[in-house]
């Protein structure tokens, strides 16, 4: 088992996940996160002063998959979410001991 | 009475009332509506705008007649004034002759009669179901307040017959005491005690989501109520000054009791304690704001505040879920205005009124105005009862355990509040929203742009 | 005329009623900045108030007198009251003379002519460019509003000329049905058409990103309204009664039409629809107000609450992105008002007005009204369609699709509207902004405390 | 004088001016709430609310008579009006008598003695001690404002005597430049210098949390301001026409010039840059309104938008922490105000006025207004700073840094104004908030549902 | 050490907490997050056009433990988060090399 | 690679931002979180009733680096988070597969 976890646009959420979709994975966990890197974001005004905000709005994508399919999801989705531009994101995969599904109790590939 | 006597300053100020007062009842929506919870407070706020839409249409057709029309009967008016197809050129008669046009008069009572069933909505935040609600509104304000006002406000008709039985008994209740706030509270416990307690209630605190909303509300409520007391001498006179003047400091009174009371008790004066203890003042000197002197106004503004303070946990103490306080802000400061002008009457600013006990006035003055309060307060009691009881067992009156948890702005307006984060409120809407076949009715979310 | 003939009742009247006119383009600034999605909604509210500022000011050195100025054309007045410089106690004629002060009714107009170009601001949300939109602001209103309120508005100098050719066909208009809500809604059909959809458009929801913004609005904007229609009564009479008391029953009748149909459409009734059908009972009822009876108001709104509702959904149909429903609320709205007038007109409320089809008035008011309705709106789109293009052509009318992507607010206005979060609005933000040389330029941000 | 002879229209004119009046203290504290950071608004917001509560309060018992009441000097009133106990009849005398009861002259004037104070708060955002703030509040009325407002707005009493020494010197404050502008300025500069500067000042943004909610703010208070302005007339005349129409066309001029200074400056003009030129002008315009033409109202407004937009950075160079800008945005604007006169002043529009600069009038306007300016700042500045020193040294007047950095409205308040998110405001309150001992007090925990 | 990471619904954190105190682990992180799957969110309605949001509101739990209290842990916070019905979430569990308590710079198990 | 991921307090993010920045980590990506602990909340009152919010605002900082320097960037952020009192959070690192650099496809040491 392996934990896929993309940062990406946030915009891109939606063809990265119908990029799953596409390779048959068909869960996932969304959280919002900011990002703090070579992108650098908008620019706020107030009282005449000006700030560069340094995090920008990012989306967290975590997908649990079998082992084998690391690369395949990874990717799938890293094509979905480039647009080439800075600030496109990351994907890393890390191993997973166990997974179990709450409402059955499975575990393992089952529990995807 | 022939038109040309108009007097244009008393119709200015009624017209400006009235205007006042209908914001009052969105200001009613955003102060309920700030203290539920961020998944209901839709819910909260349609059930006070749909009430101005209900009552006001059943005001043309036979509420205003069934308050004010003319007729012999202490109990209720009549049918002659259905339609409201009067001339512009009709003048006021309530007691004695207004010269200001009738439909201002019927403008200004008609935002009386919206926002007192919208005050009851607040008794049962979260969980009523909104057709239910629509019906209990037509039915209620038909048998509940557009008598009740009658009885209060209705000083008869030119023949010198027809005065509502409570006013021709002298019960002094200048902006409606009564009529409004006591009558709105007994129903809103009638209605608690109906529909039941929420899931969760006593268990989580279900603090307000958004007390700017709150206050935003406090504040137009407080605005408006100067049209609603100030406005209820239908003129620009020295009562309406007094009655403005009165409503200020009481409130003003009633903002430090509670404030009071929370610091002693709790430790922390609160924004909500704040708002709740300007509307508890409010309340109170409805009934009271033209009979009484302005430092009497500051006492009784004072006990309002710091009783309603004590009385909104009693809900906890007696288990039934008045949700966002109508009994422990409206039944109880209603009782509290209600009771103290037969404390604080005096003729000496208000030759109409009567001495109350304070004043050498013994205690006459004081059971007038218990027989009033009290018995608006039974007949709204028991006749909402009935009301609920009868929407209960017919169409059902509350919501789902399941669709009280997930949140009543979405299980019955297909909304949600606020969509403010990064993830849903982007604008990349199309990343989280999957459109059912239903959009295709109207074609409207193929690709495009 | 003397001076000392100023009605003091009529002067309060109008006075106030300024300030609620006033009081509506805030009101509908949060109405529509709570419609559109967080990124944007500082810039759609930049836009009415904005739209306050450059009025206001042309208004003083030459809108009033081109709308109401003395002169002979039936198309617009003069410049003869330029620099509103007269003393305060010149009374105001129009038609007939008003025992009021001039420079109340001026104020009270510009209200009006304030809001119009505000209304049109919501076809547009999300994509204009600011300095743009401040172009058009005051172009549009030069050569558009100022001429169509005279036509519509200006009832003739003294010497019996100059009467606007409308108001001299006898368009029967009390609060500007034509000249407010028909202009805006052509306006914002011609600047929908010149802008282009949003990115987006008919793919995402892009659906209200507080809601309780829109209610605040909405309650502003009914309350505003009241000033706006019995206002225009000039005085505080039985006609401004009349008005006040059509407003508020359309209004409710409006609501009730526009969510009957959500609810048998949708099978939910939403809190955007109940704020989306007052808006449209309040603008259905504008130009009718002084005309109708009661019962005939209701009929009116729920028509249009109905219609609008059903309305709303065209620009899906016929592909242009009215973003927040100008055409379908305002137009439409407008329309259904101004032509129930010819039905439901009748001179047994208001013998200044003309009796309608359903009171054996035959076509010839509905005729009346039809001219003046497709008049302005023809003259309308077309003039607004070659100032847009002219804008669009010389400095560029729409930001790019990145600014838009991001949010119009961040990149015309260098804010974000809201920073309630733990991170960014927890009050570390050295933690999340950085500072740019820039700050150096007052030396604001180097570590203290 | 007798009572048949109040005159309903300047009544009216005058109740609905107060109202308004009295609505500019919520919309205060919106526009400031909104400007601090979510941590602190609801502590900004009570700054405001409960100190409407305790002026309020105090008017009754002693202010108005202070401020009003009859005597000889110059520099204060009397006592003999305590308790307001007046009847309902008696009618108005301020250097001349106003056919209106006094009591709404009492209440109009209340709500000025209620928003000087309000102002101040803004100046110390997110660090006071609310009890510190209260005590303050009562102090600083009764030995500052209701002896200044004597000084500039008690122009005698029936035997000619007991005008204020600046009203008796001939200062032109229409509504109130000096006596609540510049005073509140004047004292707001002086508590931040008492209680010092917040931590993280100069360094982290501390931007606005909810631009929405300043815009609510910002809107309430424009259209109260007419209240404030145009009801200092004490009737509904010409000259209320006039200061209307100013109060307005100022105001947009204000819009423009803050919009255009930050355009220039900065490439971006901003919403709260729409909302504070709108205040700097209304400030500005509040002592000129019924003195000048609208041409030079406009021109006033700009120059108030433009200065004040600069004057705002003054505190990041002198390092004062003036948190919400009072200084900039009262004092500043409330000085070009003052001071305008003195140049654009003119019999031409008002034949109670002086000609100034520009008129022909020479300097001596311009010298009087200065007095009239310098002396309220001087006196305001320096008193304000002793009260202020005062509390600090025996209750203390800033709370803890630890307090401060996790937020005042918790550690004050034990509130926080929103609970939006999906988990602790998705109502599932129980798993997020654990209830103390405390909580068995009223028994409200134990699980039930 | 392990991390032990949950997804349930928000409803249910209460009862993980008191499950997760009664077998001795007094820590956790709790962040907000938004579960894709079988589950389905609600519908909402717009200008009439209906919408399904197709992301649910979850909770996401991360827990720092012994790794030999690994399988007690996933145990009990499945027992707690079960309702049996579609979008009770997932539970998994991953190595962890270190783990340091920032006040005290103590590492392992003691900084649990 | 590794995955070193912090609970901080939220006022600390910006001392922590800068420690990493002077040891050569120029990425990073945060979240709000909510901790549970040894650490209470404040205190709110509600009409009469008392509640102490049992979970604490925090920061969560994940950075992606070399397995050479997980030591001393956990230490960097330890040393920058530090305030001494209850409630500072954790660190803790973990292994990673890979990285992907969505941008450029770029994978392992390179995407960093
Ligand atoms: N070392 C890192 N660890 C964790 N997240 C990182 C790291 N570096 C970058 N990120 C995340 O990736 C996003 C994109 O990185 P950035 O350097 O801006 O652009 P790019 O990846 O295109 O070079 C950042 O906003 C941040 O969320
Ligand atoms: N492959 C996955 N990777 C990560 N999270 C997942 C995955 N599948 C499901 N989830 C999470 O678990 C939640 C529940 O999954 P769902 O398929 O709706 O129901 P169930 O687990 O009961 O079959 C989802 O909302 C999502 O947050
Ligand atoms: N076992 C754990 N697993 C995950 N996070 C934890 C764990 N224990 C504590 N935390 C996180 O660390 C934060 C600080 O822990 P706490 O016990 O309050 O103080 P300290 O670490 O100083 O002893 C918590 O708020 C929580 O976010």
């Amino acid at each position: 088992m392996k934990l896929v976890t993309a940062i990406i646009k946030p915009f891109k959420l939606d063809e990265v996940k119908q990029a799953l979709e596409a390779i048959g994975v068909h869960g996932m966990t969304v959280s919002e996160a900011s990002g703090y890197g070579r992108q650098r974001g908008h620019t706020e005004v107030y009282r005449g002063a000006e700030y560069t905000v340094d995090l920008v709005p990012k989306v967290r994508i975590e997908v649990l998959i079998e082992a084998d399919d690391a690369d395949r999801v990874v990717d799938a989705i890293v094509a979905a979410a480039q647009t080439g531009r800075i600030g496109d994101g990351k994907v890393w995969c890390q191993p997973v001991d166990t997974v179990v599904r709450v409402r059955t109790g499975e575990r393992g590939v089952d529990a995807l | 009475m022939d038109v040309s006597e108009i007097n244009t300053g008393d119709t200015a100020w009624v017209l400006a009332a009235s205007a006042m007062v209908l914001l009052m009842t969105p200001g009613l929506a955003f102060f309920y509506g700030g203290m539920t919870r961020s998944k209901s407070t839709l819910n909260m706020m349609m059930m006070s705008f749909v009430t101005i839409g209900i009552v006001s249409v059943l005001w043309v057709f036979y509420g205003f007649s069934l308050a004010f029309g003319v007729g012999d009967s202490g109990w209720f008016g009549s049918f002659d004034l259905s339609g409201l197809g009067s001339s512009v050129n009709s003048l006021t008669f309530n007691g004695t002759p207004y010269p200001i046009p009738l439909l201002s008069f019927a403008a200004f009572q008609l935002m009386f009669a919206v926002i007192t069933p919208a005050l009851i909505s607040g008794a049962i935040a979260d969980r009523a179901r909104f057709v239910s609600w629509c019906v209990f509104v037509g039915v209620w304000v038909s048998i509940v307040y557009f008598p009740v006002a009658h009885w209060v406000f209705d000083f008869g008709n030119a023949d010198g017959k027809g005065a509502g039985w409570l006013a021709a008994a002298g019960v002094e209740d200048f902006a409606g005491g009564t009529a409004v706030h006591i009558n709105a509270g007994a129903a809103g416990l009638a209605l608690a005690i109906v529909l039941g307690r929420r899931v969760g209630f006593r268990r989580d605190p279900m603090r307000p989501h958004n007390l700017s909303l709150v206050l935003v509300g406090a504040g137009l409520l407080w605005f408006g109520w100067f049209g609603f007391n100030a406005g209820s001498a239908l003129g620009a006179n020295g009562l309406a000054a007094l009655a403005f003047m009165n409503t200020q400091v009481a409130t003003a009174g009633a903002v430090g009791g509670w404030l009071l009371v929370e610091r002693v008790r709790d430790k922390h004066a609160t924004s909500l304690g704040a708002a709740s203890g300007a509307v508890a003042g409010l309340v109170a000197i409805t009934p009271a704001c033209a009979f009484v002197a302005p430092w009497a106004a500051v006492v009784i503004g004072f006990l309002a505040g710091a009783v309603c303070a004590m009385a909104v946990g009693l809900k906890y103490k007696l288990n039934y879920d008045d949700s966002l306080d109508v009994v422990g802000v409206h039944l109880v400061g209603g009782l509290v205005g209600c009771l103290a002008i037969g404390f604080f009457g005096t003729k000496a600013v208000n030759a109409a009124g009567k001495d109350g006990v304070f004043y050498k006035g013994g205690l006459e003055l004081l059971g007038i105005q218990a027989k009033g309060a009290f018995s608006v307060l039974a007949f709204s009691f028991v006749v909402t009862l009935i009301i609920g009881f009868a929407i209960e067992k017919t169409m059902g009156f509350r919501i789902s355990r399941d669709a009280e948890l997930e949140g009543i702005d979405v299980s019955e307006h297909a909304e949600s509040a606020y969509e403010l984060d990064g993830v849903t409120g982007s604008g990349f809407g199309g990343g989280l929203a999957m459109v059912t076949g239903k959009m295709t009715r109207n074609d409207s979310v193929e690709g495009t742009a």
